[in-house]
């Protein structure tokens, strides 16, 4: 019974405090941006601005939800639900502190990368439902981007699995309790966050959307509430990221005074911020920039990082 | 954790398969039949998957592997022909892509 | 793994070699002369390396492969054919305005795969030998890939080999389902604890994935038209090394499996076997296209094959040995001068290309003579003496009706081989346009005499190749 | 893990069964990819979380997001549907209907006359696959490098444009 009561409670604190910080980072991100950019962002609706998450989100609410007629319309609704279940079902392996986590997984981070590999699937079928030409050349470069980074990003992360010995992240944390894995897996998390925000196609990597050219990709045809499903998602892809960069690389709750939780928040809103003032700091490539980058430098970086990782271990017995 | 009785698992395989088959069958389009060899396949796998855990070997996932291996390659070079199939013929109809006659 | 276990690899590892460097060398450099010599160095390599690693088999390489004679026999006729196909393909892709590089890799990779079917002594080795095989085939076959017959056939081989791949693994499924084991040998050990229905079910789709492959009657249907579309260089590669392969892996392990389920196999065999020879030569008849006439010659020499393969014991094996070597220098022989008459945008395939062949290149029409004489088992060439060795093999056993039928479907045979002859010698109609003189690239002419010479030489003193393969193949019996 | 298996199970045959009918590229492939889905959680329900992962990454996540990929290449619109419909009527399906439903009903029969095939035993987890995949299939893993090489040329020479 109380087990049930816990796991009720981590499911709906986990789903609670995701779904809040995504929530937050609508106004954080534009507050922060405005920062770098030397201007205010968002500061009319109550102190600080605060106020403006409640109306943008009362505003995605009541606009008019328009299914454009030429579009597939079951898997134009289908798409925006994909990248939310994807990335919410992502955090159920997540261990946030000893105890606070929804499953522990015997092969969970294989379990984030299946769910990774499925959320291609809402921006390729989002482009093509909407039967525009944008949408169709925005989903066409988010298919080829995002299968391109998964494929380092699933190599990166080999490295810290040979150290840990594990695909559960719950051991992967304790196994960091020497030493962050960071140190020995640098080139692994260089790539994992270079991956990390490809696969969550934010700036610099931002060409499904690109306003300039694809006038937002393939969510030109989206409105209201399904476009809010787009943003959202993406927010909780960053907070996925991050939350993973802590545990994989940083040790996740360890740390020394404060409680675990506590530093696992810490760090991962250190991790959040600086991919907002990366996306305030980075122009976007060419595509053909992007996908030379990722085949010709990630890639062999990844092998060879698996490679002497592997030896290393192999050799030390 | 697998109470599951072997024969269950072959016969969903079974059915898997036999559904490829009828869909390889039934269409004429190259991008439906080349999807129905993916469904075969992939009950091939499940197959050795199931006859592994009969046995508790890993042999049958290690197949499954190289089950996977095969249609990742067979599936590129698929496209590639389709694409070209495309291209050429300007149909995906097997029917009436059709120059080869004795 | 020890460092005996990979020396006796080394074959196959020299193959896996050359073609990543093939590969290497035309993403730096490209060059179609380097692609080739690189190319035949390796199988050459390949080739001299097999006497080396001779002493140290027989030798199990983890469970996957066995070294044996059995397995270096073959490899080697594998190697000797990939080079031969290289030889021929350069000439053929010389004056073509397309990348000819990569053809070279995936025939490398496509003769590893076929060295590795016959070398394989577990379900995973052969199948992932015979998918190398098939995936590097496939893109061989559309090689030509702005001729639409060349994608058309590369499609119909694609999807019937793909259906064949996921038939092969299903019936190696449910026999593992059953025996518990993937290794041949433990499976044939296991079948001998009595058969089971689900076994029967699971060797049925085995053999129904390896029928495809060899393209015998009932599963013939694509040979046709996928030696047809097809470049001709390809198309020899696809009726000598592909089938080839998978028929001595079929000797090697079905033969224990039909001893054990005497009764239903037999038959099964049996009517394939009289079927592919019947209808191969019959539909034969009806065609006016070399390479199809080809194709269906093919089927009806996989028939006679099928009647060692059911003979069995030593004087099988020794039969099917001699018949391939021999079947494998004639087919090449015989695309080979379909090969040098034509260039990838235009085949010379109608029969009517080869009218008058005799005044015009008096050497070619000899050569082609001497291999359709060879295919028809005619005097004096390796066909024929491979056909008495056949018969001997099947006089030892009595399978009477399918000597009945050999010897018929032989006959049969003879008419459309001559037709092709006859066309060569009959002096050319003043109407008739001549197909343009292409030159006659020298390397494939090389190759072409050394092979006629290699037919007449084996149909008139066969000794030495016996000698090998009654010290390899035979030894095993 | 009884249920699971048998409702998963039941999500396969449905799927898959609903590819057949669909005429539309896209939705077929959306049920493909349910199907896979689903017999990924049959291999979790049998025991075999890594290929179940698998499963979903390389199939579900991979090959057939190439299909899609393909369909858009094409443009294969909700337009490109008419011909499949033609494919669809009753006179073309019902020959194909009834064999597979031989087929089924014979391999059922087959499968379910012999009773008492052994129970799985246990779970087989990524670190028993991998010790056997680098142990004695280590030469199968070398030849999977090559099939994947020689797909790779292959799609490579025959996808790059005629121009180059």
């Amino acid at each position: 019974m109380s087990s049930l009561a816990t796991n009720l409670i981590n499911v709906f604190g986990v789903l609670f405090a995701v779904l809040t910080v995504a929530a937050v980072l609508v106004y954080g991100e534009r507050r922060l941006l405005a920062l770098v950019q030397d201007r205010y962002g968002p500061n009319r609706a109550g102190p600080f601005g605060l106020l403006q998450i409640i109306a943008d989100v009362i505003k995605m609410f009541t606009k008019e939800d328009w299914i454009p007629p030429f579009a597939d319309r079951f898997v134009f609704i289908l798409a925006p639900a994909v990248i939310m279940i994807t990335v919410l079902l992502s955090f159920t392996v997540v261990p946030f502190a000893p105890g606070v986590e929804v499953v522990s997984l015997n092969i969970g981070l294989l379990f984030f990368l299946a769910m990774s590999s499925m959320g291609v699937y809402s921006v390729v079928l989002a482009g093509w439902a909407s039967n525009s030409k944008y949408s169709l050349l925005g989903g066409l470069r988010a298919a080829a981007q995002m299968l391109s980074y998964e494929v380092f990003m699933g190599l990166s992360l080999m490295g810290v699995v040979i150290l840990a010995g594990s695909f559960n992240l719950r051991e992967i944390v304790e196994a960091q309790k020497g030493m962050w894995f960071v140190l020995p897996q640098f080139i692994g998390f260089v790539v994992f966050m270079i991956a990390g925000l490809a696969e969550t196609h934010r700036i610099p990597f931002d060409l499904p959307e690109a306003d300039s050219e694809l006038i937002a990709g393939y969510h030109s045809e989206y409105s209201a509430m399904k476009f809010g499903m787009f943003m959202v998602g993406e927010y909780i892809g960053v907070t996925l990221i991050s939350v993973l960069i802590v545990a994989l690389f940083f040790g996740g709750w360890i740390g020394p005074v404060l409680p675990p939780l506590v530093w696992f928040v810490l760090k991962t809103s250190f991790f959040i911020l600086l991919i907002i003032l990366i996306r305030g700091s980075l122009p976007r490539p060419r595509y053909d920039q992007l996908m030379s980058y990722g085949w010709k430098l990630l890639l062999p970086l990844s092998l060879l990082n698996l490679v002497v990782t592997g030896g290393i271990v192999l050799a030390l017995g | 954790m697998a109470e599951v009785p072997t024969q269950y698992g072959i016969i969903l395989a079974a059915i898997l398969f036999s559904l490829g088959v009828a869909g390889i069958l039934l269409r004429r389009n190259i991008f439906f039949v080349l999807l129905f060899v993916e469904v075969m396949l992939n009950a091939a796998g499940l197959a050795f998957v199931v006859a592994g855990a009969r046995w508790g070997q890993a042999d049958g996932q290690v197949m499954f592997i190289f089950v996977l291996a095969t249609a990742a390659a067979e599936v590129a070079i698929g496209l590639g022909l389709l694409l070209r199939l495309h291209h050429q013929f300007k149909t995906l109809n097997v029917d009436e892509a059709s120059d080869l006659r004795g | 793994m020890t460092s005996a276990d990979i020396l006796s690899l080394l074959p196959l590892l020299v193959v896996a070699t050359t073609g990543v460097v093939v590969m290497l060398a035309a993403a730096f450099y490209r060059n179609h002369r380097l692609s080739l010599i690189l190319t035949l160095a390796g199988l050459l390599t390949a080739f001299i390396s097999l006497p080396f690693v001779s002493p140290l088999t027989p030798r199990q390489v983890t469970s996957l492969v066995l070294v044996d004679g059995y397995a270096l026999f073959y490899m080697g006729l594998i190697f000797a054919a990939g080079f031969i196909v290289a030889l021929l393909t350069y000439g053929y892709l010389e004056q073509w305005d397309g990348n000819p590089e990569e053809l070279y890799v995936l025939l490398l990779l496509a003769t590893l795969g076929a060295a590795v079917l016959v070398g394989s002594s577990h379900f995973a080795s052969f199948f992932l030998g015979l998918e190398t095989l098939s995936v590097a085939l496939y893109a061989m076959i559309a090689y030509n890939r702005s001729l639409r017959r060349g994608i058309e056939a590369g499609i119909k081989y694609l999807v019937l080999a793909g259906v064949t791949a996921a038939f092969l693994l299903f019936g190696m499924a449910l026999v593992y389902a059953e025996t518990g084991t993937l290794a041949f040998s433990g499976v044939i050990a296991a079948a001998g604890g009595g058969p089971s229905l689900q076994l029967m079910v699971g060797l049925g789709m085995l053999i129904v994935g390896v029928g495809f492959k060899l393209g015998v009657v009932p599963f013939h249907m694509w040979t046709p038209d996928v030696y047809q579309g097809a470049p001709a260089p390809v198309t020899g590669l696809l009726a000598s090394m592909s089938k080839g392969a998978m028929f001595a892996l079929l000797l090697r392990y079905f033969t224990p499996v039909m001893a054990l389920e005497r009764q239903g196999l037999v038959w099964v065999f049996t009517a394939v076997a009289v079927l592919s020879m019947l209808g191969g030569n019959i539909l034969a008849l009806t065609q006016d296209n070399v390479k199809r006439i080809l194709a269906y010659s093919s089927i009806a020499h996989l028939g006679y094959l099928l009647v060692a393969f059911l003979a069995s014991g030593p004087a099988g094996q020794l039969a099917v040995a001699f018949y391939l070597v021999a079947y494998f220098a004639t087919t090449l022989s015989a695309f080979g001068v379909v090969t040098v008459l034509s260039t990838p945008d235009d085949e010379a395939e109608s029969l009517r290309a080869y009218q008058g062949l005799y005044y015009r290149r008096p050497w070619l029409a000899i050569i082609f003579t001497i291999a359709l004489l060879s295919l028809a088992g005619i005097p004096p060439t390796a066909g024929l003496v491979g056909k008495i060795f056949i018969a001997a093999a099947g006089v030892q056993a009595s399978l009477w009706l399918l000597l009945i039928v050999l010897v018929l479907a032989s006959v049969i045979g003879v008419f459309y081989y001559m037709r092709i002859v006859i066309t060569m010698f009959r002096r050319p109609e003043a109407d008739v346009v001549q197909p343009s003189m292409v030159r006659l690239p020298r390397a494939a002419s090389v190759v072409l005499g050394a092979l006629s010479v290699i037919l007449v030489g084996l149909g008139i003193y066969p000794v030495p190749v016996m000698r090998i393969i009654e010290r390899t193949v035979a030894r095993l019996v | 893990m009884i249920v699971v298996f048998y409702i998963a199970s039941g999500v396969a045959i449905l799927s898959t069964f609903l590819v057949i009918l669909q005429s539309n590229a896209v939705h077929a492939l959306l049920y493909a990819i349910l199907s896979l889905l689903s017999v990924a959680i049959v291999f979790f329900s049998l025991g075999a979380p890594l290929v179940a992962a698998l499963e979903v990454i390389v199939y579900a996540g991979a090959i057939m997001v190439l299909f899609v990929f393909v369909v858009m290449v094409l443009n294969l619109g909700p337009g490109a549907e008419g011909q499949e419909r033609v494919w669809l009527q009753p006179r073309t399906w019902t020959g194909p209907v009834i064999l597979t439903l031989v087929l089924i009903g014979e391999l059922i029969y087959i499968f379910l006359a012999r009773p008492g095939l052994a129970l799985g035993g246990p779970a087989i987890g990524p670190q028993e696959v991998s010790l056997a995949l680098y142990g004695p299939y280590l030469l199968g893993v070398e030849l999977a490098s090559i099939l994947l090489l020689a797909g790779l040329v292959g799609a490579y020479h025959l996808g790059r444009e005629p121009s180059d």
